[in-house]
C-alpha cells in the first residue's frame, strides 16, 4: 500500500487532513484516533522522531512514522496554540515517545496529556523557563 | 654456594657465641635477622613484582610499560611509593577512624607471618615448624577480616559492596585450596613443609596430584583477588572496593599487600607441587634456593598472564563455580587419592 | 560446543603471541610522530598577504577571531589580528573562507598554556600609524588622485568613449 | 525475620563505566536492583538552540561534538538533509569518498564500543587491541581532513578537499590487516567463556518491546529485527555495494555485542568495493557548484541515516535566512537509553555495566 494512497484514504476518514509537499497535518482532536489507525491497520509500527518547532504564532509537533517491513516513512504535523500548549502523548501507541516527550516538554514548554512521568530529562528540575522556544530570554556566555 | 645462606647464618652464630653472648640470646639476635631478611625480601620483592606486571601487561598490550623512571624504568615503583607517601591521608567524614588507619598497617601481618614458615630453600625456612601447612592456612585467611574492615571502616556504599565481596570470595575459596593441600599431605603424611619437598624425590607432586595442583592454583588466584576473580576491587563496578577511600600510603599498603600475597601462594604452590629447592633432571649445580626463586616466579609469571587476558568473573558465578565444582572436585582428588594409596600399600610398593 | 576450556585457552595463546609482536608506542617527547600536511595545528598568518577583509571572521562558528584595522589613505592596513583558542573548534572554516589563503596551519600541536590569558594568541600587532605619517599619506594620494584625473581629461575624447564623460 | 532494607546507590555522573557523564540511581536489594532511575543532561550544551544562531556552514563543526566517536556520520547525515533542502547534486567521486570515510567512522566506532566493552568487564587487553586499529584509522582521518576526531569533513554539495596520495597506500594496508585483527578480537573476548558467562543471556530485549520503544541499529538488531537504513531505505550510493545486516538471535548483551563484531566485518566489505570502484573513476570535482553563503529555499525536511549506535536523523527547517530556523537531532543514543530501567531490574550491579556497555552509549549524543 503506497504512502498516497494511505494519505488519500486517510483524508476521506478524517476531515481535518490538510495534505502538503511532504507531511501531513492534522488537527489536535483526531490525531490519536489517526496514529492509532495508522499503526493498527496500515503497519506503522515505529515512530522514529517526534520533535516540536516554535513558530511565530503557534508550536508545530511533527511525528515521523516509519514501517520497518517496507521501511517507508510517514510525516505527520500537528499545531498547537501557545497559551494552551498541550497535546496527547503519543504513549499509548508508541511507547518509545515517553523520552522523546519528556525531552519536548523539558526545552519547548509543551504539555502532553496522558504521559506517564511529565518531567524534565535534561535540563535540572528547578530550571525556569524552556530554552528552545524563540522567547527564551539568557543572561551571560557570549552569544550575542 | 649451595647453603649460602646457612653458612653466613652459623658464622653469625660463632660471632656471637665467641663474643660471650649466652646460646639463648644469640638464638634470639639469629632470629632477628632471619626475620629482618625476610621483610626486606617481600618488600623488594612487592616492589619489583609492580614493575614486572606493569612491564609484562605492557608488553602483552602491545606498548612498552614504564621506561622513563631510572634505567629501563626500574625506578617506577619507587617514584610511585615516593609519590604515595607524600600524598595526604584523608579521612572520610563519619568513617570508623580506628579501623579505618588500623587496616593498612595491619594488611601486610598475614604474609609477613607466613613467610616466616616458608623454606626459602635447604633447611633454609626461618623457623622449622612441623605444621607448617596447617599454620600457612590459619594465617593466610586473617587477611578476609583486614579487608573487611577496610570496606567497613570507610563508610561508603562501594566499599561496603567491596567488603562483602571479598568475604564471600575468600572464604568459600579457602575450602577447596584446604582439600587440594589435603590430598599432598595425605601422600607425605607430614605437615611439615621441607618434609613435603624430600618426600618428592622422585616424582613432583605436580604429576601424582595434577587436580589437586589445578583446584590449588585457581583457588590461589582467588584468594589473593586477582583476575578472573578481582571482584573486590572490580574497577568497573565498585570503584576499587574496600580501598576507595584510601589515598597515599594506605592506598599503597594495599596495593602492595596483594603482591605479597601473591608471592606468598606461588611459595605455597612451589613447596607443595613444584618440589620446593629439588632440581628437576638432577641439574644441581644450580643452588636449591634458585631454583625455588624460579619455579615462584614462573607460577607469578602465570597470575600475571591471566589477569591481562582475562574478563571479570560475576559474584554469584564465582560462588557457584567454588561451591559447585571446585569443592565437589577437590572432594573427589582426596577420595582418589585415599583409594589409591590404599591399593599401592596392598601391592607393596 | 567445543571442549569448555577451549576458547580459556585461545585467548591465552593470543595474549602469548601479542606478547612478542612489535610495540607501536611512539615515545613522544623524543620522538614526535610525523604529521600529515593538512594538519589543523597552530595559527599562522601570512600579514602581508591579508588584506583584512574580515571574511574569516565571518565564517568562524564560534567568534574566536578579532580584527583591528586602520584605513589610511582609503586602502585598509590590518593593525591587530588576535585568536581566542580556548573557544577555537580547529574546523578549518576560517582557512577556507581567506580569498587569499594568509591564514594556514603550523604542524604543531602543543598549544597547551599556563595561563588562561596567554590562550588569546596574537597573530599581527602593528601600532597605528603616526598623525603626522597619515596626513603625508593622504596627501599623496590626493596628489596621485589628481594626476590620474588631469591624465584621464586629456585622453577623454578617444579610448574611454561615453564612460569617461558619465565620470566627470 | 531479618529486616532486610533497600539502599541506593548512586551509579553517579562520575563512574568508570557510564561511558560518560551518565547517572544511574540504582536501588538495590543487596547486589540485585529493583529499580535503575537514569539521570541525563550532565553534557547537555544545547546544540540545537546554537545551531539557530549559525549559518547553515558553521552548523557542521557543532555535529561533529554530537557522536563524537563517529564525527563523519554525523556530518553525513546533517549535510545530507540541507542537500535535500536545496536540492543539490553530489559529485559521483565525492559520493564514494563520503562511503569509505563514514564506514571507516563505523569501525572506529565499534572498535571503540567493542573495547570499552571488554573493559567494562574487566578484560584490560581486550580493550588495548581495538584500540590499536582506531589509531590507525585515526591517523588516516588525519591525513584526510587534518584531525583526528572532529573532521567537518563532509559538506553540503561534497567534501572538503579529495583524498590526498599517502591515504590509498595507508588504506589499502588497513583493509590487509583488518579481518585478522577482528579474528583476534573474536578470540580474545567473543570465544572467551567467562566474557560468554557474563553476557550471554543477561539484559534480555525481546524483539517486539525494542521496535514498540523506538530503538534502532545494533540493539534493535540484536534482538532479531532486521532494520539497517542502508538497507531499508538507502540513501546516497549505498545500494551500489552489497553486504549483509548481522542480525542477533534472543536479543542478549551478547547478540549485541556480536552485530557489533559482524558490522564490523561489513563494513570493511563496503569500504573494500567502494575503492574499487572509486580508482575506476576518472578524476573529477568533489564539489557540487554551491553558493558560498547557502539559503535554501523556505520549508522543512527530515532525513535519516544509519549512524554508528542506530538510525542517526535531522529535521531542519529553513525560513529562507542564512541562519537554520530550528535543528532537531534524533539521537539514537538517547533513545536506545529508554528502556535501561525494566532492562536492569532483577539483574547484579556487574549485570547493569554489561547492559550498559551492550547498549553503546556515547554522551556526546545523549545530552545533545
Amino acid at each position: 500500500m503506497e504512502s498516497n494512497q494511505i494519505i488519500q484514504e486517510l483524508k476521506d476518514k478524517y476531515r481535518s487532513i490538510e495534505i502538503n509537499k511532504n507531511s501531513v497535518t492534522v488537527a489536535e482532536e483526531e490525531l490519536l484516533p489517526l496514529m492509532r489507525q495508522l499503526r493498527d491497520v496500515y503497519g506503522f509500527n515505529y515512530l522514529t522522531d517526534e520533535t516540536a518547532v516554535d513558530y511565530k504564532d503557534y508550536f508545530e509537533i511533527v511525528y515521523n512514522v516509519c514501517r520497518l517491513c517496507r521501511g517507508d516513512m510517514l510525516m505527520i504535523k500537528t499545531k498547537v496554540d501557545k497559551e494552551k500548549a498541550a497535546v496527547p502523548s503519543m504513549f499509548s501507541i508508541w511507547p518509545g515517545a515517553v523520552w522523546m516527550e519528556r525531552e519536548i516538554y523539558d526545552l519547548m514548554g509543551i504539555n502532553f496529556t496522558g504521559h506517564p512521568d511529565m518531567r524534565r530529562i535534561l535540563l535540572d528540575d528547578n530550571f525556569e523557563g524552556h530554552p528552545l522556544r524563540k522567547d527564551f530570554k539568557w543572561t551571560g556566555g557570549r552569544e550575542v | 654456594m649451595e647453603n649460602l645462606f646457612v653458612n653466613t647464618a652459623g658464622s653469625i652464630r660463632n660471632i656471637m657465641e665467641n663474643s660471650g653472648l649466652s646460646p639463648l640470646l644469640s638464638d634470639a639476635v639469629l632470629v632477628m635477622f632471619k626475620l629482618l631478611a625476610i621483610l626486606v625480601f617481600v618488600l623488594i620483592n612487592a616492589l619489583w613484582l609492580v614493575y614486572m606486571e606493569r612491564k609484562i601487561a605492557g608488553y602483552i598490550q602491545c606498548r612498552y610499560g614504564p621506561n622513563r623512571v631510572g634505567p629501563k624504568g626500574l625506578l617506577q615503583t619507587t617514584a610511585d611509593i615516593g609519590k604515595l607517601i607524600s600524598k595526604e591521608i584523608i579521612i572520610p567524614r563519619g568513617a570508623d577512624k580506628i579501623l579505618f588507619l588500623l587496616s593498612p598497617a595491619l594488611i601486610f601481618a598475614p604474609p609477613l607471618m607466613v613467610f616466616m614458615v616458608v623454606p626459602f630453600g635447604e633447611n633454609m625456612a626461618a623457623v622449622e615448624l612441623n605444621i607448617g601447612v596447617f599454620y600457612f592456612l590459619a594465617v593466610a585467611s586473617l587477611s578476609t577480616v583486614i579487608f573487611w574492615m577496610a570496606g567497613w571502616a570507610s563508610n561508603n556504599k562501594y566499599s561496603l559492596l567491596g567488603g562483602m565481596r571479598v568475604v564471600a570470595q575468600m572464604i568459600s575459596y579457602e575450602l577447596p585450596m584446604v582439600l587440594a593441600i589435603l590430598g599432598v599431605v595425605m601422600i607425605t603424611g607430614t605437615l611439615n613443609m621441607s618434609e613435603i619437598i624430600r618426600a618428592q624425590e622422585n616424582t613432583w607432586f605436580i604429576f601424582t596430584q595434577p587436580v589437586a595442583f589445578l583446584i590449588y592454583f585457581i583457588a590461589g588466584v582467588a584468594e589473593c583477588n586477582r583476575a578472573p576473580f578481582d571482584l573486590a576491587e572490580g574497577e568497573s563496578e565498585i570503584v576499587a572496593g574496600p580501598f576507595t577511600e584510601y589515598s597515599g600510603m594506605g592506598f599503597a599498603m594495599f596495593f602492595l599487600a596483594e603482591y605479597a600475597n601473591m608471592v606468598l601462594v606461588s611459595f605455597m604452590a612451589a613447596t607443595l607441587f613444584l618440589g620446593g629447592w629439588l632440581a628437576p633432571f638432577g641439574l644441581t649445580f644450580i643452588p636449591g634456593w634458585i631454583w625455588m626463586l624460579l619455579k615462584v616466579y614462573v607460577l607469578i609469571f602465570l597470575f600475571m598472564w591471566l589477569r591481562w587476558t582475562y574478563p571479570r568473573i560475576r559474584v554469584d558465578q564465582l560462588m557457584g563455580f567454588g561451591w559447585k565444582v571446585l569443592v565437589p572436585l577437590s572432594l573427589a582428588n582426596i577420595f582418589v587419592t585415599g583409594v589409591a594409596i590404599k591399593v599401592l600399600d596392598m601391592i607393596g610398593w | 560446543m567445543q571442549m569448555f576450556g577451549s576458547g580459556l585457552i585461545k585467548g591465552l595463546a593470543i595474549t602469548w603471541k601479542e606478547l612478542f609482536t612489535k610495540k607501536v608506542t611512539v615515545q613522544y617527547p623524543d620522538e614526535i610522530y610525523p604529521l600529515p600536511d593538512r594538519f589543523h595545528g597552530k595559527f599562522k598568518l601570512n600579514k602581508d598577504a591579508c588584506i583584512s577583509c574580515g571574511m574569516c571572521v565571518r565564517a568562524c562558528p564560534n567568534k574566536v577571531i578579532t580584527m583591528e584595522t586602520e584605513t589610511v589613505a582609503r586602502k585598509k592596513r590590518l593593525l591587530k589580528y588576535t585568536m581566542d583558542i580556548k573557544y577555537c573548534l580547529f574546523c578549518g572554516l576560517c582557512v577556507e573562507a581567506c580569498p587569499k589563503n594568509a591564514l594556514g596551519y603550523v604542524k604543531d600541536f602543543e598549544l597547551a598554556q599556563y595561563k588562561r590569558d596567554k590562550l588569546t594568541v596574537v597573530l599581527a600587532a602593528e601600532e597605528p600609524l603616526p598623525r603626522e605619517e597619515k596626513e603625508r599619506l593622504e596627501a599623496e594620494a590626493a596628489q596621485r588622485a589628481a594626476a590620474a584625473k588631469k591624465a584621464a581629461g586629456a585622453r577623454g575624447g578617444s579610448a574611454f568613449g561615453n564612460k569617461a564623460e558619465g565620470g566627470e | 525475620m531479618l529486616r532486610t532494607e533497600e539502599f541506593t546507590l548512586n551509579m553517579g555522573p562520575q563512574h568508570p563505566a557510564t561511558h560518560g557523564v551518565f547517572r544511574l540511581i540504582l536501588h538495590l536489594d543487596g547486589e540485585t536492583i529493583v529499580k535503575a532511575e537514569p539521570v541525563l543532561g550532565y553534557l547537555h550544551r544545547g546544540i540545537e538552540k546554537l545551531a539557530e544562531s549559525r549559518t547553515y556552514t558553521q552548523v557542521i563543526p557543532y555535529t561533529d561534538r554530537l557522536d563524537y566517536l563517529a564525527a563523519m556520520l554525523n556530518n553525513l547525515g546533517y549535510v545530507q538533509a540541507v542537500e535535500k533542502m536545496i536540492g543539490v547534486e553530489v559529485p559521483e567521486r565525492a559520493e564514494y569518498i563520503r562511503v569509505i570515510v563514514s564506514e571507516m567512522s563505523r569501525i572506529a566506532s565499534h572498535c571503540i564500543a567493542t573495547g570499552a566493552y571488554a573493559l567494562d568487564l574487566g578484560g584490560f587487553t581486550g580493550f588495548m587491541y581495538p584500540f590499536r586499529e582506531r589509531e590507525k584509522l585515526m591517523d588516516m582521518f588525519e591525513m584526510i581532513c587534518g584531525s583526528r576526531m572532529t573532521f567537518s569533513y563532509i559538506r553540503v554539495g561534497g567534501v572538503a578537499a579529495d583524498l590526498p596520495e599517502e591515504f590509498y597506500p595507508a588504506i589499502k594496508k588497513f583493509l590487509q590487516e583488518f579481518p585478522s585483527c577482528v579474528d583476534e578480537y573474536d578470540g580474545l573476548i567473543t570465544g572467551n567463556e567467562i566474557f560468554q558467562a557474563r553476557t550471554k543471556g543477561i539484559g534480555i530485549l525481546p524483539a517486539e518491546k525494542a521496535v514498540k520503544y523506538s530503538l534502532s541499529g545494533p540493539v534493535l538488531r540484536g534482538s532479531g529485527v532486521k532494520y539497517d537504513l542502508r538497507k531499508a531505505r538507502p540513501y546516497g550510493i549505498y545500494d551500489r555495494f552489497d553486504f549483509e545486516v548481522p542480525v542477533g538471535k534472543n536479543g542478549d548483551c551478547f547478540d549485541r555485542y556480536y552485530c557489533r563484531i559482524l558490522e564490523m566485518r561489513q563494513s570493511h566489505r563496503i569500504i573494500k568495493q567502494a575503492l574499487e570502484q572509486l580508482q575506476e573513476l576518472p578524476e573529477g570535482p568533489v564539489m557540487a557548484k554551491v553558493p558560498k553563503v547557502l539559503k535554501p529555499p523556505k520549508g522543512d525536511v527530515y532525513h535519516e541515516i544509519e549512524g554508528a549506535k542506530g538510525i542517526l536523523g535531522y529535521y531542519v527547517v529553513s525560513d529562507g535566512t542564512v541562519n537554520p530556523y530550528r535543528v532537531h537531532v534524533r539521537r539514537p543514543s538517547f533513545i536506545n537509553l529508554d528502556l535501561i530501567d525494566e532492562m536492569c531490574r532483577g539483574w547484579k550491579i556487574a549485570d547493569v555495566v554489561a547492559i550498559l556497555g551492550s547498549i553503546d552509549i556515547v554522551l556526546g549524543e545523549v545530552d545533545c
